[in-house]
């Protein structure tokens, strides 16, 4: 079945960050995969890595931070250690990016239709009519109307400058999406219209995403599988409906127990413990200091992720 | 909350990895480090020049005219670096100008960050009307294109010395500091810790030289480093144009002496190109200095970014 | 039921940005007569929901004097705020605190954190020595879980998200206040640590008494923690009252379409409706006088353009500034 | 004087040197030097038509000269280019009468005539337009005998009329030049005849002949204007004079002014000036004359260099070297040092008399004492000039003069008389301490103020200060710009690096007469000429003696023996000293031209911006 067919694909991929003070292990042998047409969420948070693993998906860490192991493969292509002039036809053409905060990259002072057609002549051939035919494409497929296609994006609000950045990114039909909290910094209502974009324009395109959030009710409306990382270790992989439903491991029960409700007033579930330093982990499960079942396994054996069926898998003690 | 209590002490004892060590020696930075020291080398030639050199060459007269240095033909061991037409020694030359021309940078560059911090925290902590008034001068007085106004200044006024030198040249050094000590005591001014300080009922004084200060060392010296290369140049430009105080040799002076005599056809190299490779060691050095203080004021310059 | 003063009163507090003399752009109503009264007696977290650009923040600007409003006043206990006098503003600063969004940046990086705690020993005369102080402060710190020890000699940096945010707590609890303005306090902590701080708030409520500003645009922890809830919209306050009612029956259909787009964390119930939102032309025409959300309303009338809707009482405590609710509230009685 | 002018042409070089040192510290390349460099200005041949054509038709006996237009193409080999060292700003102004004029600029120097020039070389006159001047026996008449034949450039005679034209025209109107000299000395002047001025003065003037006639230093000489022209001209103090479609400027000289940028003039040949044409002088060869100026001096050396220039004026030693060895048809006055021709204005060190300790003679000689002279020249003028005794320069015409003063006194001024010094000072109650001599207290002081843009006299002020230095005098310079003149006017100076004692140059009086009269007040303008008295030292005896002098023929026995006395007082009084005779590094180019004057054949001063130049002019010939 064509749907099933891995695009993304990540093995044991390793990323630490060479700090003066020791090498930060940032993410710790992810492995992952995204299938055709689908939309993986990559929750946890902040400092958990999620921002890392989407940046070494691109091929894109920033120094001192070093991929130090693993494989990334696009559509079955290894493309770790690819040389730069490659990664670049590969970049946007296969894989494209919604940067965090991506709004705000947009230059103020330049017409839409040319950072737009910049974006897009810098990949392709398509030039003069053909190319704003497409632009003008690309906008109504994020629901944009003609007319933002010669504004600035100093008159465009923020939900629209965020929709204008997901049409760069669909603009070369990329295999894969990486969108680093695409809706962070809207507010509730724009966030919802935006998500609703992205929905849209996954659904007509067939495009596969990557969604890094922290916000597990966002993610249960937007996503079909969550992977959990905390730490840099990946936690849980699964079916968004069975991490909802099931969700095994404590990391991530915590997660979904912390989502406020405004259908039900609930006591306010409390824990503690800190991260550990993520230059020098323990030995064992790297949540072993805030979970509330720790035993004496955990602190010496690390977990790896184990089916649990249905596609889901946990890495925790518990279900080894 | 018990529970937070108990388990919280064993993990307390770790650090947190965001916020590596370079944070924690911010004047550690290599380029910094690196113009300090060029400059230090600079002022130590100065300052030690005079226990291995006789600075009384520096003078007119005192030793024989156009002399190449001592590794070209005709040249003499007495005067390493040779002489010029006015029978001073080049060697000593550059021993009393290096020190001469760092003093009217220092000096000029410190009137006018003095002033700056006066006005510059004045305009963007009270605002109102007194920031209206300083914002206009000092955005008038920096349109005015200085190095003109400066040779009508040095044409009508007689300098005895570098001091006077160097008072000129502050009346143009001050809109720079001003403009960057308002912008920063603006941004300061709504950040979270003055808020929490405005909370604490800390009094105004306190808060600016307090909170304020220590957080815009960084940006005070950058802007004093390149205020005082700002104010060498001035200087130079002044003394090239013939418009400095004489006898005491800068190396603006030098240069307009070279110019003077028409040391370019005379082939005279030695004459003209000390002072000048003085001067690109001076302002590499405080070129060096400045962004160096700039990343340390600024860390998104930094080479680390923070792990995500 | 007693009569009191309350300790504060906003009456018609009004900001206006811009359009001054000499000024060529178009004055921009931040916050529009906004008027609340908290009273010593009844502690409550009162939460001023709204998204950006609806004057919350402005309003917590007010309350903390850091801005002058434009018109209407801010009283404490009788007095204007505006024209206290200096012993009065020290009472003043002593009773309303603040803990803020970003709980890295009320520090000053170049201190210890003990400095947050002496700034205030010092300028408030807490204590008449070392030794006072430092028991004031570690009693504090234990109100919010943490022990002097482990963090006053660290720098700021060296803390967690949760520590830096709970300090703040312990500083501004430290002094006593009769209010706490927290502007959006737990919405730069990870979900994990959320559900502390609320907790801190809700037990400073309970066992200290102190009320609360809970400025934010997050009405879910609103629903789980505040009593009482004004919701602003470009300025203007759109439906008050208590939270429970807010939330669960929502009257204004900005406040609708505000509770319809909170992600719903099931996977099953996915969002069934499309909403779109007008022409960004469109919705910068404020009109002034009436309805700020008239251009974005589904139901709006012509009356809505003509002057800002009277509040409509649904029930005790909760009200609605709506002309789709006029004729329903027609027989006004007294409470 | 052109040696007064702004070294102003200094600044783009230095400009440059600044913006490339700023732009090497960045890390960048350092800018080019900017050259100087014309646009070709569009030639007016209908305009040298006319000229020509208004020439003809007033001599029809020379039909087959050439139209002078055409010389605008003249080759290099049939060009004369003279260098100029300043921008001509005003190059459409030509009214003599309006400072800032370009007169300078060639129309002095080969565009028109004067009466009589003087050789310094001899001291005797050249009759140039005068063919003979005589006075009556107490000098209170002169008569003036013009050449028979002297035309204007448009083929007008030149007469007696234009001459009385040009004084009454300069004697009713006080904002013109010699206005103030015509109304104190002329009661009248008279026509003879068509050749011949009769002038009528209020008192004896023996020197009237070199002030007026030959253009002596202490006064401007006139400049004739033609009263066919000038008759028509509203307001002679507006006019601009500039026209050379309709001939204007007109002069009588050899060459007529063709076209002007504020880089250059030039000049063609007019084959029917009036001088061939009587066979009183040769015509001279080059067909086209061109003042140009080039830029700074490193430009300026380098299109010598180049042989873009057949003449040069004043260069500095490195220049003149770097030249020569680099182009062997270059050739200075002397061919090693000292290099250059003397100047007429000796540089001295003025003193202000009205101000303490200064007003003390002894204090001033001692001042004199402790200069070392030959020190200023090795360095200051790099050996470029000779040691200077007199206040006057040391031509041969002068010599007689010269020798008026004391042996010893003038044996004393070449070396340093230290010891004098010391005794003067020890005298006066000074004690030498670590540094400075000093009394009550006091370092004895001094500053010398010089002008900013004369770097002759920084330099001389530069070695004299560090002398004053090593004496134990703690003595500064001050560098001032325009205010330097106005200090020297109102008495704004302890001393001054200077030329003011400036005016003889075949007689003493002129220089001597300078330091005479009552000195105004400090702080008020020196009065009667622009640096009458400016050391504020006044003796009457001095003053008489002087005034006397003033009304004595040379031929008098008491001539010299009043000139003694003055002279004698002056070097006793030293109410300025003698610093160095000035010089003038002017080399000439043989590559195209030879017959320069030469310190074996001195028949003119080589001074190419001298009205005297048009002699030069007519000696040259092309180089084979």
């Amino acid at each position: 079945m064509s749907s099933d067919q891995k695009v993304l694909e990540v093995h044991d991929l390793s990323v630490h960050y060479f700090t003066p003070g020791g090498a930060v292990i940032a993410a710790n042998e992810i492995n992952l995969y995204v299938k055709a047409g689908e939309i993986v969420g990559l929750v946890g948070e902040s400092g958990c890595g999620k921002t890392t693993v989407a940046m070494s998906i691109l091929q894109m860490v920033s120094a001192p931070g070093r991929i130090v192991g693993g494989e990334v493969r696009i559509e079955g292509r290894d493309i770790v250690n690819l040389p730069e002039r490659e990664l670049r036809k590969i970049r946007w053409r296969k894989l494209a990016l919604i940067p965090q905060g991506a709004m705000n990259s947009l230059n103020p002072v330049i017409k839409i239709k040319e950072q737009m057609e910049d974006a897009i002549i810098a990949h392709e051939r398509t030039r003069g009519a053909a190319l704003r035919e497409k632009v003008l494409r690309l906008l109504n497929d994020v629901g944009l109307p003609e007319r933002v296609y010669s504004m600035y994006p100093h008159e465009l609000s923020g939900g629209m400058k965020q929709r204008v950045c997901i049409a760069m990114a669909v603009a070369l039909n990329p295999a894969i999406i990486i969108a680093d909290e695409p809706t962070s910094a809207l507010d509730v209502v724009v966030q919802r219209v935006v998500a609703q974009t992205l929905l849209d324009v996954k659904s007509r395109l067939g495009v596969s995403m990557v969604m890094i959030g922290h916000d597990m009710g966002l993610q249960a409306q937007m996503v079909d599988r969550v992977a959990v990382m905390y730490a840099g270790n990946l936690m849980e992989v699964g079916p968004v409906e069975s991490i909802f439903e099931q969700p095994y491991h404590p990391y991530t029960r915590l997660l979904i127990d912390a989502i406020p409700s405004t259908k039900q007033k609930k006591p306010l579930k409390v824990t503690e413990g800190l991260t550990h330093d993520l230059r020098n982990p323990p030995p064992g499960c790297c949540f072993q200091f805030r979970c509330p079942y720790v035993h004496d396994e955990c602190r010496q054996k690390r977990p790896v992720l184990k089916e649990m069926g249905n596609d889901h898998y946990v890495a925790c003690a518990q279900f080894n | 909350m018990a529970a937070v209590a108990s388990n919280s002490s064993a993990q307390l004892t770790q650090t947190p990895a965001r916020r590596t060590g370079v944070r924690d020696m911010p004047w550690l930075n290599a380029k910094f480090v690196a113009g300090s020291i060029v400059i230090l080398l600079t002022l130590l030639f100065g300052l030690l020049g005079p226990l291995f050199w006789n600075t009384d060459l520096a003078y007119t007269a005192s030793s024989p005219l156009n002399l190449p240095p001592a590794w070209v033909e005709g040249g003499s061991p007495d005067h390493p670096l040779g002489t010029e037409s006015n029978g001073r020694d080049m060697l000593a030359q550059l021993i009393v100008g290096i020190p001469a021309s760092l003093k009217v940078g220092v000096v000029a560059a410190s009137i006018g960050m003095a002033v700056g911090i006066l006005l510059g925290s004045t305009a963007g902590y009270v605002g109102g009307w007194p920031d209206h008034i300083i914002r206009t001068i000092t955005d008038s007085v920096i349109t005015i294109p200085s190095l003109m106004v400066l040779i009508a200044i040095a044409a009508y006024v007689s300098m005895p010395d570098t001091t006077a030198m160097a008072l000129i040249l502050a009346l143009f050094a001050w809109p720079g500091p001003t403009r960057l000590i308002r912008s920063q005591v603006l941004t300061l001014r709504e950040r979270g810790y003055v808020r929490m300080a405005l909370l604490s009922n800390v009094p105004t004084l306190e808060i600016m030289l307090v909170e304020m200060v220590p957080n815009m060392l960084p940006w005070l010296a950058a802007s004093l480093t390149g205020g005082i290369s700002g104010a060498i140049l001035g200087e130079t430009g002044l003394e090239a144009l013939g418009l400095g105080p004489t006898r005491v040799p800068s190396l603006g002076m030098i240069i307009n002496y070279a110019l003077n005599s028409t040391a370019l056809v005379r082939g005279m190299v030695w004459w003209w190109l000390p002072p000048i490779i003085a001067l690109v060691v001076i302002f590499t050095g405080f070129f060096l200095m400045t962004i160096g203080l700039d990343e340390i004021a600024n860390p998104r310059l930094r080479g680390y970014s923070n792990v995500k | 039921m007693t009569i009191e003063q309350p300790i504060i009163s906003i009456q018609e507090a009004t900001k206006i940005y811009g359009g001054g003399f000499l000024s060529t752009s178009n004055p921009i109503v931040a916050l529009d007569r906004f008027s609340l009264d908290i009273f010593e007696s009844q502690a409550k977290i009162i939460t001023i929901a709204g998204e950006s650009g609806s004057g919350k923040t402005t309003l917590a600007n007010l309350v903390l004097g850091f801005i002058p409003a434009s018109s209407g006043k801010i009283v404490y206990k009788g007095v204007d705020v505006s024209t206290m006098t200096r012993a009065q503003r020290r009472t003043y600063r002593k009773e309303v605190q603040a803990i803020f969004q970003d709980p890295y940046e009320v520090y000053n990086p170049f201190f210890r954190v003990s400095h947050i705690f002496s700034m205030i020993v010092r300028h408030f005369n807490l204590a008449k020595n070392r030794n006072d102080a430092r028991a004031l402060i570690e009693d504090a710190l234990n109100v919010v879980g943490l022990r002097g020890s482990e963090i006053l000699e660290k720098y700021p940096h060296q803390l967690s998200g949760g520590q830096r945010q709970r300090v703040m707590v312990a500083r501004a609890y430290m002094l006593r206040p009769r209010l706490i303005v927290a502007d959006e306090p737990v919405s730069a902590v990870d979900a994990s640590l959320r559900a502390m701080i609320l907790d801190i708030m809700l037990k400073l409520r309970d066992q200290h008494h102190i009320s609360f500003l809970y400025i934010t645009h997050d009405l879910s922890t609103a629903y789980q923690i505040s009593d009482v809830m004004y919701v602003l919209f470009q300025g203007t306050t759109v439906e008050r009252g208590s939270t429970g009612m807010i939330i669960e029956n929502p009257r204004h259909p900005y406040v609708q379409q505000l509770i319809d787009s909170i992600p719903v964390p099931d996977p099953k119930v996915k969002w069934h409706t499309h909403i779109s939102l007008p022409a960004e032309e469109v919705m910068r025409m404020k009109s002034s006088t009436g309805c700020r959300f008239y251009q974005r309303c589904t139901q709006h009338m012509d009356l809505c353009t003509r002057s800002f809707p009277p509040y409509t009482r649904i029930k005790d405590g909760h009200e609605v500034a709506c002309y789709l609710y006029q004729p329903i509230a027609e027989p006004q009685q007294a409470g | 004087m052109k040696a007064l002018r702004s070294s102003i042409n200094h600044v783009p070089i230095t400009l440059a040197i600044v913006i490339a040192t700023a732009v090497a510290a960045c890390g960048g390349q350092p800018a080019a030097a900017p050259q100087a460099t014309q646009p070709p200005a569009a030639t007016n041949t209908s305009a040298a038509a006319a000229t020509s054509a208004a020439t003809a038709a007033a001599t029809p006996t020379t039909a087959a000269a050439a139209n002078p237009m055409d010389y605008l193409n003249a080759d290099r080999a049939d060009t004369f280019m003279i260098d100029q060292p300043y921008k001509l700003d005003t190059f459409d102004n030509w009214n003599p009468y309006i400072p800032g004029n370009a007169f300078g600029w060639g129309m002095s120097e080969i565009g028109m005539d004067d009466l009589m020039y003087l050789n310094y070389g001899d001291g005797k006159h050249i009759m140039w337009m005068a063919e003979k001047v005589d006075s009556n026996a107490d000098d209170t008449v002169w008569t003036l005998h013009l050449r028979k034949g002297i035309t204007w450039n448009d083929g007008v005679p030149f007469t007696a009329d234009d001459i009385i034209y040009t004084i009454n025209l300069q004697q009713k109107n006080d904002k013109l030049t010699n206005h103030f000299y015509w109304v104190q000395w002329l009661k009248s002047v008279e026509k003879v005849d068509d050749y011949t001025v009769r002038y009528t003065l209020n008192k004896t003037n023996p020197r009237f002949a070199d002030e007026r006639i030959s253009g002596g230093l202490g006064v401007f000489p006139d400049v004739f204007i033609p009263k066919h022209i000038w008759e028509n001209v509203k307001d002679p103090t507006t006019f601009k004079n500039y026209d050379p479609s309709k001939g204007l400027p007109l002069g009588t000289g050899p060459y007529i002014l063709a076209k002007t940028t504020t880089n250059e003039t030039i000049f063609v040949r007019n084959d029917n000036w009036w001088g061939a044409k009587t066979g009183f002088a040769k015509l001279p060869e080059p067909k086209k004359v061109v003042f140009k100026y080039v830029g700074t001096e490193e430009v300026r050396t380098q299109t010598a260099i180049d042989n873009g220039f057949d003449s040069m004026q004043d260069i500095t030693v490195g220049a003149l070297q770097a030249i020569i060895n680099q182009n062997s048809k270059w050739h200075a006055w002397y061919d090693q040092k000292p290099y250059a021709v003397a100047d007429p204005c000796a540089r001295i060190i003025s003193i202000n008399s009205a101000k303490k300790p200064w007003d003390d003679k002894d204090m001033r000689n001692m001042l004199s004492d402790v200069m070392d002279r030959k020190q200023i020249v090795d360095i200051a003028y790099e050996g470029s000039t000779t040691l200077a005794a007199y206040f006057w320069p040391n031509y041969p015409s002068m010599k007689p003069y010269s020798d008026l003063v004391d042996p010893q006194v003038e044996q004393d001024m070449l070396s340093p008389q230290l010891a004098k010094a010391e005794a003067i000072l020890k005298a006066k109650g000074y004690t030498k301490g670590a540094k400075y001599w000093s009394k009550d207290g006091q370092d004895l002081a001094i500053q010398i103020q010089v002008p900013e843009d004369f770097i002759e006299l920084q330099r001389i002020g530069d070695v004299y200060v560090e002398q004053l230095q090593k004496f134990g005098i703690n003595a500064t310079e001050a560098k001032l710009g325009a205010v330097y003149y106005t200090n020297a006017s109102t008495g704004d100076y302890e001393a001054q690096s200077n030329w003011f004692a400036c005016g003889s140059v075949n007689e003493p009086w002129t220089t001597l007469n300078q330091f005479t009269g009552a000195a105004a007040p400090l702080g008020q303008a020196a009065k009667g000429g622009p640096i009458d008295n400016q050391w504020r030292w006044s003796n009457k005896q001095y003053t008489d003696i002087v005034a006397q002098l003033g009304v004595t023929k040379e031929t008098d026995p008491k001539y010299l023996d009043l000139a003694k006395q003055a002279i004698t007082i002056l070097y006793n009084e030293l109410p300025a000293f003698p610093a160095a005779q000035s010089r003038k590094i002017v080399p000439f180019n043989y590559t195209y031209w030879t017959g320069y004057p030469t310190r074996d054949n001195y028949y003119i001063f080589p001074c190419n911006w001298c009205n005297l130049w048009v002699v030069a002019m007519t000696k040259l010939s092309k180089a084979q």
